[in-house]
């Protein structure tokens, strides 16, 4: 087995602790604490980050459900979600200009990431008003110019997430018409894990899960420590504890591993994988040689699992989470 | 009446004199070789003359009137280089002018107008030897078929004087004298009066009517440009030394052939 | 032994030669991919060739399930042309501009720093300026594409007008030409072979340009196709999209190339070229 | 009346056109922001001149609270280091190259047709493969800007080698030279002043390289700064970093062309530019 | 023994004969011009002799050897144009050949053997008159003091046979006949055998202690390239030639202020 490891993350509301943990020292101590060394490293560009994951520069990445189903997994590189963090709950959101429901959208073009979990959204919000991706024209736009997007004239309808999206909202015109507060616990942040390395290793899930509940512990509190860990976050994702909070308040972070633990183990996590793997096949982001949705297949606790179970690429698994809880770390 | 009269030119440069005291006045249908040491300002005297540049002091009188202060058509050109058109055909590079002339705003001419232009730019091409060449390029001509064409070019405008900065200096020695015939020739049957700028001396005996020899006369060897250049010698140059030479270089001159064959039969 | 500067391969040599380096790369792609393929079959980094086979035929042969369309064409239709409205109203500004500045000193004075400052500024950086002052639709792609390359050609048939040999402005002005005369029959007939030139020179500036913008927003393009399948790392797209564009910049130079050669067969001969 | 190609303005009248845009710019920037504070006043499309200053002096002289750094000016040095890298290494690359495939009939022979084709190739079309392959570290921003810039300097002093005059190359034989002396004493000595006329060309094309990796993965740069704010429409950041890159841009092209003049009296000489 | 044969040497370039039946021995010490109608294949003449193109048929021999293929430090050469370093003062010009020749690896020259090479190299620089210039590029010399440095850098390497391609050619008819009086002078005092490429039969007839010339014997209409040139005249120039050629020659030159002085004191 190894000891040096590398671990990817990416500016976003929910995964900010990663930065904080490794400047506080709290990665590195989790992981003096197991004898292993862990490299926590920043990029700029999601998808970036996970193509790196997926081509094996790192061992650890964090990404949502639904990438870590169409990137890795479907990339063969057999995934396991060690750390479920939050799921987003009204983080993500549809905004139209001028018109204020989510009707209207119908005939607009409707400028988002195409393929993430923004057209995920987009999907199951048309799924509420029996409408379909043919009634509109998605156009594909880079999350960094969101914000510059939405300020011109021809933009009248995008999807985006925080912070982008409070930037969006702030101007003027501007109407929320849907949010993933209406699919609670679909669009969920986690830490992946590859699990062959995991496997061999579970060192590296003791230390990552340890580290991580540690820095929940902290910034979960209102008191100096918890404040001072909070402003750091908002500072290194460019906004101030105002920001940050605001966004945090539209984000179910599970502090507590237990939540965690419980929100994995629930049968409407299952549900919830069918949901995003169905988009992800009609979208054909499983790749060309997938037959149907269930084309991969998928592990979760207790034995449940959903797909080709000869084909097993993505794995929930909640027993280093559970160590959490039980405070066995 | 005097064509061109200059009345105590200067020429500066910031603070280098390059003419000074140009006195001098030229009457029609005269052939004014230009000789002097590289530098002396010979070309600097020419562009005076073309509108380029004007006198720092002095004037210059052109049929009593001052000259007019940029080139126009009354004067044409020819320079050692770059005297025509590249993208033009030979025919083209003559025909411009005229189109010029004629058509102000879309610088073309078309039909009947072009038809006559054509002819006229034909007969001044036939009259320089370049009848054969009228879709050529440039490139595609040897050194005097382009200075030939130059020539053309500025001649089918009719100007009044004619201005020639060193126009053989590139061409071969064979060449350079069918190019003297040529302007000779051409000097005589337009009534036309030449300026033109020569390194060669011979070059400048053999052609004009009256020779300017520019040279510093007064020297600061501490400030080299506080004096500058003026006309030192003014010759007229009669005929007699013209035919001298002419005998004296056909002596020397032969194709390699014959006199080879002139060698063979006496050896 | 001669020297190795006096030796030169003969033409068939020299062929082989050439093709040595694409076959050596080939292979050593091939090599890396069955390595990885070995270690895990779905891996999508380094495809086998056959499953590039199957996304060429997938991309450029049958039409897309979602659209209808065939993506390759379509994708290459809209990024044609995007690139040659960008292009071409970059060369329309650059004659323009470069021959007004090139030729009269007063406009030159006024606009020639202010050109060479908007050269210097990096276009990807005023992408949000652009934006909101153009839209995200076709026209601030093409925007884009000729704030990044017109810069560049103004100045360079500015100061191809300035490098005429004042022998021929002068020689133009004794035939009685007018200043715009000047700019008519002498001025931009003899630029615009230079035009050209400028234009295949800044065309890898123009289809950088071009992927950027399509990155950033658009529905389709050979860009957009790249940048999105990048979602799922499908680089059996990716890679034949790459090659695809390097021969579709390859053979708009050769076009221009050809072009240039037959309209301005005097500007090559003058050049020593041939005809 | 002269002819509009015959009037030049004077020094000063020359100077004070050449600002007028500039003015007009301002001018316009200034109306324009007036106009949307007015209809918002959070709008940050356009700061007040106000913003703007007060962005400078929390970017450019207040130490960050976050990592007690002054952010400008480490983002500056870490953008300058890559470039740095990057067009150095591609110098070298390119003079190393381009002379070997200048000189060297039997090289030009097997690695033209590579260099060509590379040189046709998007480098941003091939982002994700170089992250892939070079990872996101220091080395794929260098790597991407030497992948874009030097298969350009390649060419360019390949071409230049071949256009040094044959007459040379044989003299330099007639007094005895071997392949490399040849090279050392001869070819080299005369491309270097190229070499830098290629690297001022290409110092645009690394400035975007340089900002679209920076974008993409990085912790500290220009390119990076500008990427972060701009998901907030922050212009007051964008706008003086887009200056400050423009400025850093100039400076360094004055650098070179200064460092050319100095090293190689000959080359200026000979091409008229004085002393 | 004779130092160059030609033995029936042809060059063919594809389906285009250049030159056929090439005959020739020149020995020691001649001083041979070359003249001919352009494109007749005076250059490539001389190519052959450099080593820089094979004879298609026939042989080059070279004091009895086959002719290196190659050029070679025993050859110099002055071509009409490019024949010096730009990027190199008038002294390392000349340095060059000897740093080449003692320092393989590095082709520089340090402490005493620089210095030693240093001083050759001024001491011919001196005999060309080139000695105030040492640190000067090229660019700073006019045309002629350029084609003196050629000269200088090829002598320094004291080759045997030296090749001049229209040397002369681009300089002005004054700077011509002194650089004339030069190489006849470096020729005289080093023994060389010259060989001279001209397009003035005047300077051929004039420089030359043989003259060869260069011509197509056989024309077909139909196929211009079907034959090839050969030499048509190869003639002995004495000595009282050049001294008749000399004579009339001085009677035509002198420098513009005393001949103008002449013909003052006269008129
Ligand atoms: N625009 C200018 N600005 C400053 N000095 C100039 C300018 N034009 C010419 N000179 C100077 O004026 C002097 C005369 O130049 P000019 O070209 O008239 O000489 P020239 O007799 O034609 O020489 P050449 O025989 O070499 O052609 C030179 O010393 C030159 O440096
Ligand atoms: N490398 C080559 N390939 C093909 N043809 C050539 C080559 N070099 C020369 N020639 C041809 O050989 C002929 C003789 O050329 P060469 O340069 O020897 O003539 P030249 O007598 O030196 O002419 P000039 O007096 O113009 O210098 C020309 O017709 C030319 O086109
Ligand atoms: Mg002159
Ligand atoms: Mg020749």
């Amino acid at each position: 087995a190894k000891d040096k490891f590398r671990v990817a993350w990416s500016i976003y509301v929910g995964w900010m602790p990663w930065g904080y943990g490794e400047q506080a020292g709290i990665v590195k101590k989790w992981g003096d604490k197991y004898g292993i060394d862990i490299e926590v490293v920043q990029i700029n560009d999601y998808i970036e980050s996970i193509n790196q994951y997926t081509a094996g520069a790192f061992d650890a990445c964090v990404m949502t459900n639904m990438d870590a189903l169409t990137i890795p997994a479907a990339g063969g590189v057999d995934s396991t979600a060690l750390i479920v963090g939050d799921f987003s709950n009204g983080n993500d959101g549809i905004v139209l200009k001028d018109k204020s429901t989510l009707a209207d959208i119908k005939g607009q073009s409707v400028n988002l990431v195409e393929l993430s979990v923004s057209h995920y959204l987009l999907a199951r919000a048309l799924d509420s008003i029996g409408a379909s991706e043919q009634d509109l024209t998605v156009v594909n736009t880079s999350d960094a110019d969101m914000v510059a997007a939405y300020a011109s004239p021809d933009v009248t309808a995008v999807v985006t997430w925080n912070p982008l999206l409070s930037e969006i909202l702030a101007m003027p015109n501007a109407n929320k018409v849907f949010d993933s507060s209406r699919i609670p616990g679909e669009i969920i942040d986690m830490l992946v894990v590859n699990s062959d390395t995991l496997k061999a290793n579970p060192k590296l899930g003791k230390a990552l899960t340890g580290a991580w509940f540690e820095i929940m512990a902290t910034m979960s509190k209102d008191d100096a420590a918890g404040i001072a860990a909070r402003t750091e976050m908002a500072k290194a994702s460019g906004t101030d504890m105002a920001g940050y909070d605001a966004q945090l308040a539209t984000t179910k972070m599970f502090y507590n591993a237990a939540d965690a633990v419980a929100f994995t183990q629930s049968a409407d996590l299952v549900q919830t994988m069918a949901h995003v793997a169905k988009f992800s096949f009609d979208h054909g982001l499983l790749g060309e040689g997938a037959a149907d949705a269930g084309f991969i297949g998928m592990a979760f606790p207790g034995g449940k699992t959903l797909g080709d179970g000869a084909n097993t690429k993505l794995r929930f698994d909640a027993t280093y989470m559970q160590l959490a809880a039980d405070g066995k770390l | 009446m005097a064509r061109i009269a200059f009345n105590n030119v200067w020429k500066e440069y910031g603070d280098q004199v390059v003419l000074e005291r140009l006195n001098l006045t030229v009457g029609d249908g005269e052939f004014c070789t230009v000789v002097g040491a590289s530098g002396c300002g010979k070309t600097t005297f020419l562009r005076m003359l073309l509108g380029q540049e004007s006198p720092t002091r002095g004037r210059i009188l052109l049929d009593g009137e001052p000259l007019p202060a940029e080139p126009g058509r009354d004067r044409g050109i020819v320079f050692q280089r770059y005297s025509v058109f590249p993208h033009l055909t030979v025919l083209n590079n003559v025909l411009l002018g005229l189109e010029l002339k004629d058509a102000p705003l879309t610088a073309r001419l078309f039909g009947r107008a072009r038809r006559q232009a054509r002819d006229k730019a034909i007969q001044m091409l036939d009259a320089v030897g370049l009848g054969q060449a009228l879709d050529k390029y440039p490139s595609a001509l040897s050194g005097g078929m382009q200075q030939r064409l130059a020539l053309a070019q500025s001649l089918v405008m009719e100007p009044r004087i004619l201005l020639l900065d060193e126009p053989f200096g590139a061409l071969d020695p064979g060449i350079r004298s069918d190019m003297h015939r040529l302007v000779l020739d051409l000097w005589r049957k337009l009534g036309l009066t030449v300026f033109m700028i020569t390194h060669d001396l011979e070059e400048g005996f053999y052609l004009g009517t009256r020779l300017l020899v520019f040279d510093k006369l007064r020297v600061d060897p501490q400030a080299p440009g506080a004096y500058g250049a003026s006309i030192t010698y003014d010759l007229p140059v009669g005929a007699t030394e013209r035919r001298l030479y002419e005998d004296i270089r056909d002596d020397v001159r032969a194709t390699p052939r014959a006199l080879a064959a002139a060698v063979d039969a006496a050896g | 032994m001669k020297r190795l500067i006096n030796l030169r391969p003969s033409r068939s040599t020299g062929i082989l030669l050439g093709l040595l380096p694409f076959v050596v790369l080939l292979v050593v792609y091939l090599a890396g991919s069955q390595a990885r393929l070995a270690d895990n079959p779905n891996d999508k980094l380094l495809p086998a060739f056959s499953s590039l086979g199957d996304a060429v035929e997938r991309m450029a042969l049958e039409p897309s399930k979602r659209s209808g369309d065939i993506l390759l064409w379509t994708d290459t239709a809209a990024s044609l042309q995007r690139l040659g409205l960008g292009v071409g109203i970059s060369a329309l500004i650059g004659l323009v501009f470069g021959v007004a500045l090139g030729t009269v000193p007063y406009l030159r004075a006024g606009l020639s720093p202010l050109v060479s400052s908007l050269s210097l500024i990096p276009p990807l950086a005023l992408l949000p300026i652009l934006f909101i002052v153009f839209g995200l639709g076709e026209l601030s792609k093409v925007v884009l594409i000729v704030f990044g390359v017109a810069p560049f050609i103004i100045r360079d048939l500015q100061q191809r007008a300035q490098e005429l040999p004042a022998e021929l402005l002068v020689k133009a002005q004794t035939l009685g030409a007018s200043t715009w005369q000047i700019i008519l029959r002498v001025v931009v007939p003899q630029l615009l072979p230079r035009l050209l030139d400028a234009v295949r020179l800044s065309l890898g500036a123009a289809w950088l340009f071009l992927i950027a913008a399509e990155a950033i927003a658009a529905t389709d393009g050979l860009g957009y196709r790249i940048f999105l399948v990048r979602r799922y790392l499908a680089m059996d797209v990716v890679l034949p999209y790459v090659v695809w564009i390097t021969l579709l910049a390859y053979l708009t130079d050769l076009l221009l190339r050809i072009a240039s050669r037959r309209a301005f067969r005097w500007y090559h001969q003058l050049n020593g070229e041939g005809n």
